[in-house]
């Protein structure tokens, strides 16, 4: 280490309501790998988008090799060395390789020109990419890729990576971390981001820890256990969710070879899936993002149809059935997204308890809804939920993303389904609220209920899980018993390194 | 009560559009002018659209105390019995209708009369012998100009033949443009309108060795060619006449139909464009219909089918010429309806 | 520094109060306008405002308010569920052409023979009229996702020039010495659409958008259908997830929207217009446009801005006539009250942040 | 009937006029709506342009200043409308429909004064002795300046959107506008001069009506011609030269069924009257399928929190 890369003084910035990061100061040396540490909404996002002149800190200095450093827009960051990779990707589907790569540079070269460098950058770091493809039709794994390319084209100083290992299965992240340490190597500094606290005490030289937008510590990984970090970040103990064992039951839900096409021009096809799920029995299904989760999830759900026989529900077969007709069966989903697919942003809780329950929960009578009782459905959710809000009346965008979780998972819980599909039951929301998801799933499970778990958390599913499975393009691996899977293991079922390869260090 | 008489002019365009209702228009402030407007209050209301909304312009007008209301559009018709019947003491007249009462009058102009003198000069100036005719809405009175521009050109030029291209409104530039651009595309070197726009004059002006007409007004701006000579409304005198008459109590309920012995047609100058034999002749045919020694559908003329419709030396009667909508022998496509 | 920051939760005071500041603001800005043009803002604005309501005609000129408003709140009504439910039928112009056509045809295709039943068989046939036409860009959307606002607003030119069609051809008075235009359906007892009240300028066509207001109120707040209307405008995603039949609820909008426009059509061809004639249509499909907005999309909310329309035409025409206030004046007018509505409904959704000073 | 009457190079020549208008206001809508914003209102800039080029050009005596006053209209008017849905985030349809009802309504009342009044002409391209060939002369060397400069705007907006930097992040920015902020790229103002530009083009289109086409000035005189651009661009799929396709197509149907008119056609004139309208309708149907070139933020307000 030869010096200090950045230094932050004093930074705060409030948003209406939340101070989003109040009074941070740390230094990021040159050649350190830098974690930054915290629950959701800790304020983490919104620091390094003000490193990366994206946001304007309400106050505070920064100093970039020693000279004082205020971007005011990315442009700027970028010219003196900065380069990030977003939580949220941004990139543009119907966009070439090198037009997407094109857009990151302040002055990009010839096309052609352009194309020749990513091939070559790409493999030299065992990130292979065709840069004439169009970006929609990568996988998940290859459009970060695609940032991760964009940003070492321009030799950064200091490479900023927000959460992202979330979109890769385990072989691919060694990969990446191959990859960041022949960039360590050369002396540049990385930013790192993620909630895997054991890829962190890999990774990672230094950590600084946030709690509700303050600098509440800082550690050396490598010295620390994972728990103990995450009680640094939490400040108090986890409680992990248990279950009894069950015997598994009937059948519940069967799909027989269900393939579908996406509805979405850059979505993935479903290919061949068959399963079984028993009344009783947890089904873990991993993947990374874009695997055909949304997909399944909708085919489901009922949002897509699919042809005849391909999905059977306690033995009736419900393929050519909408959402309606399926949720009156006893079939109950829960997307990912939950603003705007599973809950109407601008509208009341008691809305968006109608929007699934009206029908289970006896909220309406011949097309007419009764809103008493509507309300009054809401308010059992938040109650049973522990939902955080000033009421029912509240539209559920004013919800904080956990809430609003805990409250869309809770509506489909509180009708009693028979099977229970949820897709990332606990994305973005932090330890002790997924903790109470978790347990009301197992709690559910218990009572009879067959459910299927689709996460890319590997560790939300190794808890909760009975069998497990992964989604790979489209096609679901074998399924196997959780007990006693290895990381390795999963990461072969969620299909390997996707023809990366390890860079040549 | 009051001693200025107040008039109200109820019109269906834009008053300066430059056609049918600018010249009602002037021809009400020629009116103002003549009387005085100490003695007459005008007002008036422009875009009126034909329908309920054009009643309650009138009963507002009828309301705020006009003593006489000239309704100047066809549409107005029904709207102008109806509020008649409910303002007794009220003047109405409406122009180019057949319906009247007991404080409702109806004028018209005789424009047929105008179009045989342009007919007898287009005639003689087309060298292709094709006459283009753009025709607006197809109602008798654009008709009865079709027929008597056709039967007299045809009379001093044999070989002439009419294109007759629909626009389905009084006044669209854009539309009368391409209509006549098409025309002339397809061999016309004579343009005679029924709308009431300058654009197929431009037309005929851009290509070049095309003539034209203006239409209700002089269109003397694109004189002396392409436009070499037209059909003007006047119907300054009319209104004179008659809002005195309100004046002086002497007003009664009437349909008059007037021509070119009145002056409610005028023949616009003829340019030095025109021989100066078909100028004379063209003059010749408008004094001798003023004098009403020629009437312009003289007999012997049969229809489209090639039935008789007047024997030699017969003479149409109003009647007839008032709903006429069919075709004289030897004009091509039929009347839309 | 200005800038504008999402308010938590939409304020439903200012959903309230938006509108009328927009009518306010546009009042100023018309004053301008019309001071621009060298007539008296004040006088201007008394006329168009005020005298309608208490000047010396007033009896005259309230009735003609739900005269005029009536077809305004009818149309405006059946695009309100349509654009809760972002899906743009701009075509009411059409479909209130077509209904009016179906109406006064089955009218004409009985006369001379009088009874009861033609009245209520003239209000299905316009509601069917306008129904059917609002059916071919509604169809084409559900089978081929074409543009429905394209289309709607093609259809508004075919049936403007199918009236013609009608008005110099089939429909055509027989009587009428070749003049285009249909026999006048006020003279014909049995199709009529009388006033209900004589005087008061109730026919069946304001009683119609009244009750029209009631059942679009009863369906947004009470029924299924309604919230799944607002659902889809809301977050579409979540109305399929919710179970909504996307293809259905666009064929539900729309059709409700045409049979409206429709019905709007028949009451005016039967009552006030009197006859099918070329130029029959008057904008009011456009107009409702407006109308909708203004209300918030709201059926109470549209009742009152139809009448507030009503009243700038009818004002409009009354300072055309007192203060030779050009036509096109009063167009722009309602333009700009369309405009400032819009600008100021961001308030409903954000705050106006102003910070001092220089930010980091 | 006497289809001989129809000669198809002056036929071509004339849809190519016809065309004009159309294909220069689909352009700018093409731009606009490549940056991610849908604008409705292109009949109300049109309309506009057509007054102020009108107004400028009878003031000047220069049909030039005209057109450059028309570009000038229509981009003040759009400029209410990038207000509207860039700042005041009101929604992109109803704004335009908006921008279209207050257009109509401005443009008459500017154009009182202006009725009936004889424009300077715009003299048309001199090519000499080219003009005067056979068939080729009159399609390709008897044209105005703007009917050439319509055709080498199509090319400048084509080459515009292939090749340069400018162009790929327009459509970055209609692509993803979220992703675009991330960047750093300006959504905001770049949509806003998107806007602009569409309006300058609607302006130049409309004038092209009132200073070439007809040339007069009357109330509501483009008749419409501003949804058929809109229609245009989704016929297009969003590909400049697809517009010249389509506008070539509208121009043809428009001058052809007056043509058939004049010939004699026994088809009622009314229904002739009406058929760009459908042949538009079915044109729309069949490229409902090609959303190919769609910019997937297209009508989606964009608000970055500070
Ligand atoms: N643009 C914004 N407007 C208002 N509030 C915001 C905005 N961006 C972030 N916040 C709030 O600021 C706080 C910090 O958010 P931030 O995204 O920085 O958290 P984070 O630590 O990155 O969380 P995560 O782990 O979920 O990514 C949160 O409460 C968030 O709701
Ligand atoms: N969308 C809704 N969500 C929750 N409750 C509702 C809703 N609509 C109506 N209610 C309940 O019904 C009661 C009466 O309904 P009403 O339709 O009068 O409500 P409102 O808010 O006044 O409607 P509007 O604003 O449409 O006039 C309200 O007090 C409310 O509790
Ligand atoms: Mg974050
Ligand atoms: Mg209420």
């Amino acid at each position: 280490m030869t010096g200090t890369l950045l230094k932050i003084v004093g930074l705060t910035k409030a948003y209406p309501g939340v101070v989003a990061n109040d009074d941070v100061s740390f230094n990021i040396q040159e050649g350190e790998v830098h974690a930054l540490l915290g629950e959701n909404g800790a304020g983490k996002s919104t620091l390094v988008k003000m490193i990366y002149g994206l946001v304007k800190p309400d106050s505070g200095d920064m100093a970039f090799k020693g000279t004082a450093y205020e971007p005011s827009e990315p442009q700027e960051a970028r010219a003196r060395g900065v380069a990030m990779v977003f939580q949220h990707f941004s990139l543009f589907d119907a966009l070439n390789v090198a037009e997407n790569v094109a857009l990151g540079m302040a002055e990009p070269p010839k096309t052609r020109e352009l194309a020749e460098r990513i091939r070559t950058v790409s493999e030299q770091y065992g990130l292979p990419l065709d840069p004439w493809r169009l970006v929609g039709d990568l996988s998940a794994g290859e459009r970060q890729r695609v940032e991760i390319i964009r940003c070492l084209l321009q030799d950064p100083k200091l490479l900023i990576m927000d959460e992202p290992t979330s979109v890769l299965t385990p072989q691919e992240v060694e990969i990446l971390f191959a990859t960041l340490r022949k960039l360590k190597s050369e002396g540049t500094s990385i930013l790192y981001i993620s909630h895997k606290l054991e890829e962190i005490r890999a990774l990672c030289d230094e950590a600084t820890i946030l709690r509700l937008g303050k600098k509440v510590g800082t550690c050396t990984p490598r010295e620390v256990t994972a728990a103990q970090m995450a009680e640094m970040m939490v400040g108090n103990e986890l409680h992990r969710p248990e279950r009894e064992p069950t015997t598994p039951g009937d059948v519940r839900l069967a799909l027989k070879d269900l393939s579908v096409a996406s509805p979405s021009q850059f979505g993935t096809s479903l290919k061949n899936i068959t399963l079984e799920v028993r009344a009783g029995e947890v089904l873990g299904l991993a993947g990374v993002a874009g695997n055909g989760q949304d997909e399944l999830l909708a085919a489901l759900s009922g949002e897509i149809t699919n042809a005849p026989g391909m999905v059977v529900l306690d033995g009736t077969e419900i393929g050519a059935k909408g959402p309606g007709p399926r949720r009156r069966m006893g079939l109950l989903t829960g997307p990912e997204e939950r603003l705007g697919h599973a809950a109407a942003p601008n509208m009341t809780l008691t809305e968006n308890a109608l929007l699934t329950g009206a029908e289970r929960e006896g909220l309406m009578s011949n097309g007419f809804l009764k809103w008493g009782k509507a309300k009054s459905f809401a308010e059992a959710i938040i109650d049973r939920f522990d939902v955080r809000t000033p009421g029912t009346e509240t539209v559920a965008r004013a919800l904080s993303g956990g809430n609003l979780q805990k409250f869309v998972i809770g509506r489909e819980v509180m009708q009693r389904p028979e099977v229970l599909v949820v897709n990332q039951p606990t994305w973005g929301v932090d330890a002790a609220a997924a903790a109470t998801i978790r347990q009301a799933i197992l709690d559910l499970a218990a009572g009879g209920t067959a459910v299927i778990v689709i996460s890319q958390d590997l560790d939300e599913l190794m808890e909760v899980s009975d069998n497990f499975a992964a989604l790979n393009e489209g096609r679901l691996s074998e399924i196997k018993p959780a007990k006693g899977l290895t990381m390795e293991e999963i990461g072969l079922m969620m299909g390997g390194a996707h023809g990366m390869e390890v860079a040549h260090v | 009560q009051d001693d200025v008489t107040k008039v109200g002019f109820v019109y269906v365009g834009p008053i300066n559009d430059g056609g049918w209702t600018q010249h009602h228009h002037e021809s009400a402030m020629k009116m103002v002018e003549e009387i005085g407007s100490d003695k007459v209050e005008l007002v008036y209301q422009e875009n009126v659209p034909e329908g309920p909304d054009a009643e309650r312009a009138m009963t507002q007008m009828a309301l705020n105390g006009a003593d006489i209301i000239f309704s100047t559009s066809f549409g107005y018709m029904d709207p102008t019995v109806n509020v008649a019947a409910k303002f007794p003491d009220v003047k109405f007249e409406h122009a180019t209708g057949y319906k009247t009462g007991d404080n409702m009058a109806a004028y018209s102009a005789r424009f047929y009369e105008g179009r045989a003198v342009q007919g007898t000069i287009a005639g003689h100036m087309t060298k292709s012998n094709v006459i283009g005719y753009i025709a607006s809405v197809p109602i008798p009175e654009v008709v009865r100009g079709i027929n008597s521009a056709y039967l007299h050109a045809k009379k001093v030029n044999p070989d002439v033949e009419f294109k007759i291209i629909w626009l389905y409104t009084w006044m669209d530039p854009a539309k009368e443009a391409d209509a006549a651009r098409t025309l002339i595309e397809q061999g016309a070197d004579v343009i005679l309108q029924h709308t009431d726009s300058t654009a197929p004059l431009a037309a005929a002006q851009e290509a070049g060795g095309v003539i034209g007409f203006g239409q209700a007004g002089d269109m003397a701006e694109y004189a002396p060619s392409p436009r070499v000579s037209s059909i003007i409304d006047n119907w300054a005198p009319y209104y004179i006449e008659r809002v005195e008459a309100v004046m002086d109590g002497t007003w009664e309920s009437h349909n008059v139909w007037e021509g070119i012995d009145t002056g409610m047609v005028g023949i616009g100058e003829i340019t030095e464009a025109v021989p100066e034999d078909v100028k004379a002749e063209a003059l010749a045919i408008k004094d001798a219909i003023a004098s009403g020694e020629y009437h312009p559908f003289t007999g012997p003329i049969k229809k489209q089918d090639g039935s008789v419709w007047l024997e030699e030396g017969e003479v149409a009667d109003d009647g007839t010429l008032a709903g006429m909508m069919f075709y004289v022998e030897g004009i091509e496509g039929s009347v839309p309806q | 520094m200005i800038f504008l920051e999402k308010r938590p939760q939409p304020s439903k005071t200012l959903s309230y109060i938006t509108p009328v500041l927009a009518v306010l603001i546009t009042m100023v800005a018309g004053g301008l306008l019309f001071a621009i043009l060298g007539k008296d803002p004040v006088a201007a604005i008394r006329i168009i405002f005020w005298d309608p309501l208490f000047g010396e005609f007033a009896f005259y000129y309230r009735p003609q308010l739900l005269v005029k408003g009536g077809p305004l709140i009818l149309i405006a009504l059946g695009l309100s569920l349509g654009f809760k439910a972002g899906i743009w039928n701009i075509g009411a112009e059409g479909q209130y052409i077509m209904g009016a056509i179906a109406g006064a045809g089955v009218a004409l295709a009985l006369y001379p023979l009088e009874a009861w039943w033609i009245f209520p068989l003239m209000i299905l046939a316009g509601a069917l009229g306008g129904w059917a036409w609002a059916m071919i860009p509604a169809l084409l959307k559900v089978k081929f996702g074409t543009n429905e606002i394209l289309v709607s607003l093609m259809l508004v030119y075919v049936a403007e020039n199918f009236l013609s069609a009608m008005a110099i051809g089939a429909m055509k008075n027989p009587e009428g010495f070749g003049f285009p235009g249909s026999r006048n359906l006020q003279q014909y007892p049995s199709a009529h659409n009388t006033e209900i009240i004589a005087g008061s300028g109730m026919h069946w066509g304001v009683a119609a958008a009244f009750i029209a207001a009631i059942l679009a109120y009863v369906l947004l707040n009470r029924h299924l259908l309604g919230f799944q209307i607002r659902l889809t405008g809301e977050a579409p995603r979540a109305a399929r997830f919710s179970g909504v039949k996307p293809a259905r609820l666009v064929l539900f909008c729309m059709g409700t929207a045409g049979a409206l426009a429709g019905l709007a059509g028949m009451f005016e061809v039967a009552g006030p217009a009197g006859q099918i004639t070329t130029g029959f249509n008057v904008g009011y499909g456009f107009t409702a446009i407006i109308v909708a907005f203004l209300g918030r999309l709201h059926p109470i909310g549209i009742v009152l801005a139809g009448l507030l329309m009503a009243l700038t035409y009818i004002g409009g025409e009354a300072a055309q006539s007192a203060l030779q206030l050009p036509a096109a004046a009063i167009q722009v007018f309602q333009g700009m009250l369309l405009f400032f509505l819009l600008a100021v409904d961001v308030l409903t959704n954000f705050r106006i942040r102003i910070t001092l000073g220089e930010t980091a | 009937m006497d289809f001989s009457a129809i000669n198809p190079a002056l036929l071509i020549a004339s849809l190519m006029v016809a065309a004009t208008a159309v294909m220069i206001a689909a352009i700018g809508e093409l731009i606009t709506e490549k940056a991610g914003v849908l604008n409705l209102g292109v009949e109300g800039m049109m309309i506009t342009g057509a007054v102020c080029g009108f107004a400028v050009a009878v003031g000047t005596g220069s049909p030039f200043l005209g057109f450059l006053a028309a570009a000038g209209g229509g981009a003040v008017l759009s400029f209410l409308f990038a207000v509207l849905t860039q700042f005041a985030l009101a929604n992109q349809v109803a704004s335009g429909l908006a921008l279209t009802l207050f257009g109509l309504g401005l443009s008459s009342l500017i154009g009182q004064n202006y009725v009936g009044i004889r424009p300077p002409p715009t003299p048309r391209l001199d090519f000499g002795p080219l003009s005067d060939l056979p068939v080729v002369g009159p399609i390709l060397f008897n044209h105005d300046p703007m009917v050439y400069a319509g055709l080498i705007l199509v090319a400048l907006t084509w080459a515009f959107l292939k090749y340069t930097r400018a162009g790929l992040i327009l459509k970055a920015v209609g692509e993803n506008h979220d992703a675009a902020h991330a960047l750093g790229y300006k959504v905001i103002r770049i949509r806003i001069l998107a806007i602009l530009f569409g309006g300058a083009c609607a302006g130049l289109g409309g004038a092209y009506i009132s200073l070439i086409r007809v040339p007069q000035w009357t109330e509501g005189m483009t008749g419409g011609v501003g949804w058929i651009a809109l229609a245009l661009v989704v016929f297009a799929s969003w590909k400049p030269w697809r517009v010249l396709l389509g506008a070539y197509l509208f121009g043809g149907v428009t001058v052809l069924q007056l043509n058939l008119q004049a010939a004699g056609v026994a088809i009622p004139a009314e229904y002739l009257s009406m058929s760009p309208y459908l042949i538009t309708i079915v044109v729309l149907v069949l490229m409902s399928f090609d959303r190919s070139g769609a910019p997937a933020s297209l009508g989606r307000t964009f608000h970055a929190s500070q």
